[in-house]
């Protein structure tokens, strides 16, 4: 694994979201390769925790899981999963990048991801994974989800009794189940180092946290939950196998609150996160097809439903009896053992209380944690979001102040997923660019020795 | 085929999405027992890297010629599972996938009727797969240039990506010149650029690049060919002589554009009717330095003191048929409003507006800044623009105060939206497009394939598939660019192999083939009243095979025999 | 306002930046209970060709929580328009007569209960309390209506108390103490040659000759003015709950008495949304042997308004409606309090009122924090 | 170009050979398609070259043998493709121009000549009638068709009765015999040019042709209402399909219904090759399901394909029902289907060359209401 398996022309990619697998399959597609590195145990990114897909409402798994086995078996791509950038260095030709391959304390060769280590796990169904968005509990050996690719366990070093405590019973469950012996508790990280003629950085974005919002009781009441947690809820492959439930009751009034944690300047976040109109609206949608008599309320400031076939669908889903209601909401509160989301209607500048059974937050998209550290490591800067900046935010969007660095998807600003695809083929583009012009100069060094 | 075949079944949980409804053991114990069936086994994710393994394992093992998946749609997986038995050296085509998913878990509710229906799918599938054939898969060769149809910010940023990754290209434009209606632009926002300074950095590094062909006053009449290997006529107009020019591609991005909205189709705006209601682009003209006034606001020969904007004209409106959002408008309007702002600061500016959509980067930071220069935004679709005096009024209700107001004004400007070219019909009428419902060009998938088209070959750049703003479009220029230079940069692009085979012996040349194949695959032979196939346009959709009457087209992969097979297998159990 | 005075008065609020969310209106306490619509009055401000204070007497119904403008997403600050179109009330001499009464009376007599300022340190009885005349580590700001008020005074002294047992070294100014003004701003006498204006110059000169290091007060009001407004010459400001849970996190406080009562903590506006102190109150409380806090659902930023900010505890009641206090205090019953503690003298008199209106002396005590950390000694 | 041709002697038969003689000799065509007297006494299409032969000639006969635009469309389906004149009648005529559109035939060198039809028998009722001396059919059924069957006379063919198309004027040259007192004259239109060349003379429009044929029609449109309404009741009655199957319950699967139909065009019926022939157990596992499984099997579907394949283009000739061995009402039932068909797309069979048909042009605006 520390070889560097090939003298073609390379380009690094950081981050294994669609954005990132998408730059990777078309440069690997057009014969040059790929170094996909990303730090989760799996690829797929956010796309992969989302339900259905607005408008069309395919299933956001179904149409990312292919992609996902592609960028894993494809001949031009090197996946390094659970991996991380920690430094480059300009090279005259390119980078040399420094990636810390994480210890998964499996032996991914021997590994077949049976999953009986996960289901012997004495932490089992306690761990809150990340992928379920809080909403469901894992083992502390895991895949992050069914379909991950690779397939292959990895010991959450923050989770593991032994890794955290030194000791876990007797003898230990996971590796007694093994019937590959992939465990190894003396797995140390691995430092590999790559030479690349361009860098792409799809490192996306996280979901605002909405504690921020105190006033909308997230935290509090259990009835309130974020939208990322409603796509782990109506997921039929989520927590509760698709069910739409607040404890074990199914909701029957439901209040979708837009603009958490966007266009607010309160918390710093002035921006609008582009996609949080439409999939509430597709969650409202979901909702009337998952219960039937749902009363549905949405409260918004405006209705951004920009993209081919959004405005479409947003009549749709009003037509099917979501009440759009014009105000953001002040505060959620609790009576008599409901939540009440208090409002100005300001259409009809009154002051409304809307009962509800589950309140969900559309939390906007903010820069990675990381994002700061990433862009010094390149010497790129931030704009005023924190977010990358492009060279030009008109005719060079995906381009950087680097000549051979380039953006994809939302680590440049939220995005949705066609938005974050073009983006990121078109930073395959550029990147496929350098790629043949240092074929190019190569070749012709080659013809003037020859 | 004629020896026994060896079929191995695969038939996947989905997690809970099948086993919760199909009793996954029973289906597998049952078909384990069909004739011709060598092993049978389930698994919790057969697309997942261990279940595509355990096949592979199989083959090997077993000596398996033919393979059943039982799991979701084809559509999801069927490219799959087909390279993972080519992986164990298998044809392709030696595959069948039984939906049992979406045809069966996801519809039944009862545990019983599920598991029969999915052991009659199965069975099916399994009485095909022994009639299944290898095909043979079939590579042309690419021609390695580019043919760009549409010169404007989308065309010109496709072909420069092509041109600098080492590919020649042609651009045909229309016009006398590149750029296309961006350049008509005064300022674009946020910055305040001026729009053909910007854009002719890139028109510019086209014009002069050794790669690229230009032909101005120029349209694409007519295509042939297929990926890969397309032939196109360029017809070119310069001063009244017409030449016709061939050319040959690899690959044709389509950049053709949009129209703006006619604001005459919303009379009740006045356009037309009052010298002082203009749309949207010819205030551009106006504020422009290069305009008639030098880029000073005058109307009527004096500076306007209200302005009046009227955003959604023509967009999300049904009444004229364009139900979706232009999605430039709010933003372009929000500059516009600056711009009066800047330059007649005494103006009073009015927006009227349904919902403003400043959904770009920087694009809501940039809309506060324009509303504290001091305009008024009022929520508001207007009604009515009427005459009083020398001024005009603009009748609307003001939704936040549930008012009705009439607002003076000496300057109307319509915010009007993006509709298809009136070229556009012909356009996809001559490459064989479809078109959404919306009347733009329809990409190959919305979320995950934006740019490509069900033509294998043919792309989509910017408005011609949708509104877009420079910054989409660009982008979306460039991910066409590189769609079209993945064959050039292999060197080959394979062909589908399940294709359409006509008996000639059967053929009575009728030609309904020929009228409904969406690929233009089949051409009437005059001479021998028969029709003969073109197999590398051919996609395999079966149309031909399902509308010729006397049977004389047979779809490979979806013979008679197979089809008949398995449908006598659904009807007997 | 004209036209292009109201123009003016527009850009300079920023009021251009509203986008009518309606966000304000929705937090407003009184919005529910009045026509006070702020939301409503941005836009007026906003389209209308001339805008009449005149006509909105209910620009007194405000409390300054400032809740509309703290979650502003625009941060068009609401609330400070409110002000500013008091102010030009003001300037006409619209204003309630019991305000008139009050205003004067701070000008008068250096507090706005028309009251001696000679009466003003009488509180402190026989209790150790030094004067800041020779100096201190802290100036303890009193605050004129725990100075004056019987039911507030207690809560000085029971401050006194908790500062000698932790050996805090204070002193108080006692007659020389004058309001802080912090009422008479929210009421409008803000700006150019106001009240507050004096106040600040001529009161803020005085304190700067005594020596101390920090301030502590007993009114979140008095603690946000002087934070924020006054020149403090890098000298701190602290609320007394901030000040004890620092003495109890030094283990300079201990507290051995039980209270064993079930509590629940209102958060003061001027102490918890505008100035962000909501775990020190807690701290103190939580401190406290036996005691059992338990939390309303309106707590922390959610906290509701006792109605009494604003200049509106001088104010007869104008409104026929339930007061937010009486709200207050079914919320506190409702979470089976016995002990409804605050931190402000304002809250304190509402919820008592409530309390009293209510008839339900039985079921609830309101006490300061200071007065059960005090029990607990 | 309208010129009147006079008759002498009362032979009108002779007159109108007369006719397609000077068309033959003048050069206008290579050679003509017409109904030539057969030795058993009925007539069948020839092509004939030779003026002369055109004595046996009989387009006036009133029977109907088969449907010629077949044969002529084997003749003109590819290249090369002679210049032709074809005489025939108006279902011919509309039959004919189903198959251009099916690419089964070609107009551009054919110069149709369409020839009045006043209604045909069957083969054996012909041959039976013409066996009688001095019984001359034609005369009296054009003497005065609206009273043909009920003038004691034999019975016209079933799709003749109802036959609301009898004349084809959009032929290049109509014989227009209807209307005119035959035993005087007749006439014939004809394109300008070759009427210069033949030396014709231009005639009056003044006859009694428009009144004659309009009347015809209203009464064979009101028994085609009649019936189709009728057959159309029976379709619906029962369960669904159920009527459909009554009305074919007879059917031996001879396929001759197939083979005279002028518009079923396969070179091989899918029907007659291996599609249907199902595995063995097949049949047994029907049979068990059902009780009991008619043989031979598959027949209903035969109709069924036959109808989807060409009840748009049926121009209602009747052939099928003339052939069929066991009396089914074939062409009834195509033309209640092809009629309900035809009017889903406002389409009517047999006239324009051009106009696509409907299931094989997609129009973006049709069917908007299937849609929503």
């Amino acid at each position: 694994m520390t070889e560097q398996p090939s003298r073609k022309p390379a380009t690094l990619i950081i981050g294994a979201g669609i954005s990132g697998i998408q730059a990777a399959l078309d440069l690997a597609d057009a014969g040059y390769q790929v170094h996909l590195v990303e730090k989760e145990p799996s690829v797929g990114g956010r796309m992969s925790q989302l339900d259905k897909t607005f408008p069309t409402l395919d299933c956001s798994a179904c149409i990312l899981t292919p992609k996902m086995v592609d960028v894993g078996r494809h001949p031009n791509i090197e996946l390094l999963t659970y991996s991380e950038v920690e430094a480059v260095t300009p090279t005259p030709g390119g980078y040399r990048v420094s990636i810390r391959e994480k210890s998964r304390y499996v032996d991914m060769e021997k590994c077949t991801g049976c999953g009986l280590c996960a289901a012997n796990c004495r932490m089992k169904g306690r761990i809150v994974g990340q992928h379920d968005a809080g909403m469901g509990k894992r083992s502390a050996i895991y895949v992050p989800f069914p379909q991950a690719v690779p397939l292959k366990y990895t010991v959450d070093p923050q989770a593991c009794l032994f890794l955290t405590r030194g000791v876990c019973g007797k003898t230990f469950l996971c590796v007694d189940a093994c019937p590959a012996g992939a465990i190894d508790w003396e797995m140390k990280d691995q430092m590999i180092e790559r030479e690349v003629q361009a860098v792409i950085i799809a490192t996306g974005f996280d979901p605002v946290d909405a504690h921020l919002k105190p006033e909308l009781g997230y935290g509090s009441y259990p009835e309130v939950i974020t939208g990322l947690e409603f796509e782990r809820l109506v997921s039929s492959s989520g927590p509760t196998m698709g069910k739409v439930m607040i404890g074990d009751k199914v909701p029957q009034d439901i209040v979708f609150i837009h603009c958490v944690g966007s266009r607010d300047r309160t918390i710093g976040h002035p921006w609008c996160s582009r996609v949080c109109c439409m999939y509430t609206a597709k969650q409202a949608h979901l909702v009337h097809e998952k219960i039937p008599n749902a009363r549905v309320t949405v409260l918004y400031m405006d209705i951004r439903a920009f993209g081919k076939g959004f405005e479409e669908f947003y009549d749709r889903v009003r037509e099917e009896g979501a009440v759009y209601r014009r105000g953001n909401p002040a505060e959620v509160l609790r009576r008599n053992g409901r939540v009440v989301v208090r409002a100005e209607d300001t259409l009809l500048g009154e002051f409304i209380e809307v009962e509800a059974d589950m309140v969900v937050l559309a939390v906007g998209l903010q820069p990675r944690p990381d994002t700061q550290r990433m862009a010094g490591m390149f010497g790129l800067g931030l704009s005023a979001d924190g977010f990358f900046q492009e060279r030009h935010h008109k005719i060079f969007p995906v381009e950087t102040d680097l000549p051979t660095v380039f953006l994809a998807g939302c680590a440049q600003g939220p995005k949705d997923i066609p938005d974050a695809v073009a983006q990121a083929k078109a930073a395959a583009s550029s990147a496929l660019i350098v790629m043949r012009q240092a074929e190019l100069e190569a070749q012709s060094l080659v013809q003037i020795r020859g | 085929m004629a020896r026994n075949p060896k079929i191995g079944v695969y038939i996947c949980h989905c997690g809970i999405n099948i086993s919760n409804t199909v009793d996954v053991a029973a289906v597998r114990d049952y078909v384990a027992t069909l004739p011709g069936v060598a092993v049978a086994r389930d698994y919790t994710y057969m697309c997942s890297d261990p279940g595509q393994g355990l096949i592979v394992e199989d083959i090997g093992a077993h000596d398996l010629d033919r393979v059943v998946v039982s799991a979701c749609s084809p559509r999801m997986h069927e490219l799959t599972f087909r390279n993972a038995i080519v992986g164990a050296g298998l044809n392709p085509y030696c595959l069948d996938i039984a939906n049992i998913r979406e045809q069966c878990s996801w519809v039944h509710k009862d545990r019983d009727e599920g598991t029969a229906k999915a052991k009659a799918l199965v069975a099916s599938a399994v009485a095909r797969a022994a009639l299944l054939e290898p095909l043979e898969t079939r590579e042309v060769g690419v021609i390695k240039s580019g043919l760009v149809v549409g010169g404007g910010v989308a065309g010109v940023q496709a072909a420069l990506d092509m041109a600098r990754a080492g590919f020649p290209v042609t651009v045909v434009e229309m016009a006398d010149h590149l750029g296309g209606r961006a350049m008509d632009l005064s300022h674009t926002y946020p910055l305040m650029e001026r729009a053909d300074d910007l854009l002719g950095q890139i028109v510019g590094a086209l014009e002069i690049h050794p790669r690229a062909t230009i032909l101005l006053n120029s349209r694409l009449v007519d295509v042939s060919g297929y990926v890969g290997n397309f032939e196109a006529t360029v017809q070119t107009h310069d001063n009244g002589t017409v030449t016709d020019h061939k050319l040959r591609a690899g690959a044709i991005v389509i950049a053709t554009g949009f129209d703006p909205f006619d604001a005459r189709l919303k009379p009740e705006y006045g356009y037309g009717q009052y010298p002082e209601v203009m749309t949207a682009l010819e205030f551009e003209a106006l504020v422009s330095p290069n305009g008639p006034t030098g880029g000073r606001v005058v109307v009527n020969g004096r500076e306007p003191q209200q302005v009046v904007f009227i955003q959604c004209v023509g967009s999300r409106d049904r009444s004229v048929g364009n139900p979706y959002c232009s999605r430039v408008c709010c933003m372009y309007t929000a500059k516009q409003a600056h711009l009066v702002q800047q330059s007649l600061p005494q103006a009073q500016v009015t927006v009227l507006y349904m919902d403003v959509r400043a959904h770009g980067k920087g694009f809501e930071e940039y809309y506060d800044l324009v509303r504290e220069t001091g305009i008024n935004y009022r929520r508001g679709n207007p009604a009515e623009v009427l005459r009083r005096g020398d001024r005009l009024v603009v009748r609307a209700e003001d939704t936040f105060a549930g008012e009705f107001v009439d607002l003076e004004a000496d300057l109307v400007v319509l915010a009007t939206g993006m509709v298809p070219r009136a070229e556009t019909a012909e356009v996809a009428h001559l490459l064989k497009l479809s078109q959404s419902a919306d009347g733009f060009l329809l990409e190959a998938h919305p979320k995950l394939r934006p740019v490509e088209t069900a033509s294998d070959g043919i792309f989509l750049a910017g408005c011609v598939q949708g509104p877009k703003d420079i910054t989409d479009t660009i982008a979306q220029a460039k991910a066409a660019a590189i769609s079209a230079m993945i064959p050039f940069a292999r060197g080959m692009v394979k062909v589908e192999s399940a294709t359409c085979l006509v008996d000639e012996d059967l053929c009575a040349g009728c030609g309904m083939c020929e009228e409904i194949c969406p690929y233009g695959a089949l051409r009437l032979d005059t001479h021998l009243g028969k029709m003969r196939a073109n197999v590398v346009l051919c996609k395999g959709c079966g149309a031909c095979s399902a509308t010729c009457p006397s049977d004389a087209i047979t779809l490979q992969h979806f013979t008679p025999r197979q089809v008949m097979a398995q449908v006598d297998v659904l009807l007997s159990v | 306002m004209e036209a292009t005075e109201l123009r003016t008065f527009a850009i300079d609020n920023h009021l251009f930046r509203c986008i009518q969310c309606g966000k304000c209106a929705a937090s407003c306490p009184m919005g529910f209970k009045t026509i006070l619509n702020p939301r409503k009055l941005v836009y007026q401000a906003l389209v209308a060709g001339e805008f009449d204070p005149k006509a909105h007497q209910e620009l007194w119904d405000c409390t300054t929580c400032f809740t509309c403008s703290i979650r502003c997403p625009k941060e068009v600050d609401p609330g400070n328009m409110v002000i500013q179109l008091r102010s030009l009330l003001v300037q006409d001499g619209r204003i309630p007569g019991t305000l008139t009464t009050a205003l004067k009376s701070i000008f008068e007599r250096g507090n706005p209960l028309v009251m001696p300022a000679r009466d003003r340190g009488a509180w402190v009885g026989d209790l150790d309390v030094k004067h800041l005349d020779d100096g201190a580590d802290v100036f303890y700001f009193v605050c004129c209506t725990t100075s004056y008020d019987m039911r507030a005074q207690k809560v000085a002294q029971a401050l006194v108390k908790l500062f000698n047992v932790a050996g805090v070294d204070f002193g108080i100014l006692g007659e020389a103490e004058r309001c802080c003004g912090s009422e008479v701003r929210r009421l409008g006498e803000q700006g150019e040659d106001s009240l507050f204006e004096s106040l600040v110059e001529e009161w803020g000169e005085e304190m700067a000759d005594y020596s101390y290091q920090r301030m502590v007060t007993t009114s979140p009001h008095c603690y946000d003015v002087f934070k924020h407004h006054y020149p403090m010459n890098g000298r701190e400001v602290l609320h007394y709950t901030q000040y004890l849970a620092q003495l109890i996190q030094d283990g300079k406080l201990q507290f051995t008495n039980k209270i064993e009562r079930r509590v629940t903590y209102h958060d003061p506006c001027y102490l918890g949304k505008q100035n962000g102190v909501y775990d020190e109150p807690r701290a103190v409380l939580k401190a406290l042997p036996g005691l059992k806090l338990v939390e309303m659902d309106r707590s922390r930023e959610k906290s509701l308004c006792c109605e009494g900010g604003g200049g509106r505890v001088w104010v007869e009641d104008p409104n026929p409606e339930k007061k937010l206090a009486a709200w207050r205090i079914d919320e506190a019953l409702g979470v089976g309090a016995e002990v409804i503690a605050t931190a402000c003298p304002f809250c304190m008199q509402m919820l008592e009122d409530a309390v009293r209106t209510a008839g339900a002396q039985d079921k609830i005590k309101v006490l300061d924090v200071a007065e059960l950390a005090a029990e607990a000694l | 170009m309208k010129t009147f041709v006079p008759v002498e002697n009362g032979d009108t038969l002779q007159a109108v050979r007369g006719v397609l003689r000077r068309i033959l000799e003048s050069g206008q065509v290579e050679a003509l398609m017409v109904p030539l007297r057969t030795p058993a006494g009925t007539v069948m299409p020839a092509l004939v070259t030779d003026p002369a032969l055109l004595d046996q000639a009989d387009p006036l006969a009133p029977v109907y043998p088969v449907n010629a635009a077949r044969a002529l469309g084997w003749m003109t389906q590819r290249e090369p493709r002679g210049r032709i004149g074809a005489v025939m009648r108006s279902c011919e005529m509309r039959a004919m121009i189903e198959l251009v559109k099916l690419k089964q035939a070609c107009v551009d060198c054919i110069t149709l000549i369409s020839v009045d039809c006043a209604g045909t028998y069957d083969v054996p009722v012909y041959l039976d009638a013409v066996a009688q001396p001095d019984n001359l059919l034609w005369p009296l059924l054009f003497d005065d068709p609206l009273a043909s069957g009920s003038n004691g006379g034999p019975a016209l063919r079933d799709a003749c009765q109802m036959c609301e198309r009898p004349v084809y004027d959009e032929a290049q040259v109509v014989v227009q015999l209807l209307g005119h007192d035959l035993a005087k004259g007749f006439s014939v239109v004809l394109p300008d040019e070759m009427a210069g060349a033949l030396n014709w003379a231009p005639a009056s429009d003044a006859d009694g042709r428009r009144a004659m044929v309009d009347k015809l029609v209203a009464q064979r449109t009101a028994r085609r209402d009649a019936v189709l309404c009728e057959t159309r009741d029976k379709l619906n009655s029962g369960r669904p399909g159920e009527g459909l199957q009554t009305l074919f319950a007879a059917c031996i699967r001879c396929h001759n219904c197939m083979t005279a139909c002028p518009i079923c065009y396969c070179k091989t019926c899918l029907f007659k090759g291996p599609v249907f022939d199902h595995d063995p157990i097949q049949y047994m596992t029907w049979a068990k399901r059902k009780g009991a499984l008619r043989l031979p099997s598959d027949t209903m579907l035969f109709h069924l394909t036959r109808l989807n394949h060409m009840a748009l283009s049926c121009i209602g000739c009747g052939a099928c029902t003339s052939v069929c061995p066991v009396d089914i009402p074939v062409g009834r039932v195509f033309r209640a289907v092809g009629g309900n068909v035809q009017s889903v797309f406002d389409y009517v069979p047999g006239f324009n060359p051009q106009e696509l048909l409907p299931l094989v042009a997609f129009q973006a605006e049709e069917w908007q209401e299937v849609g929503e």
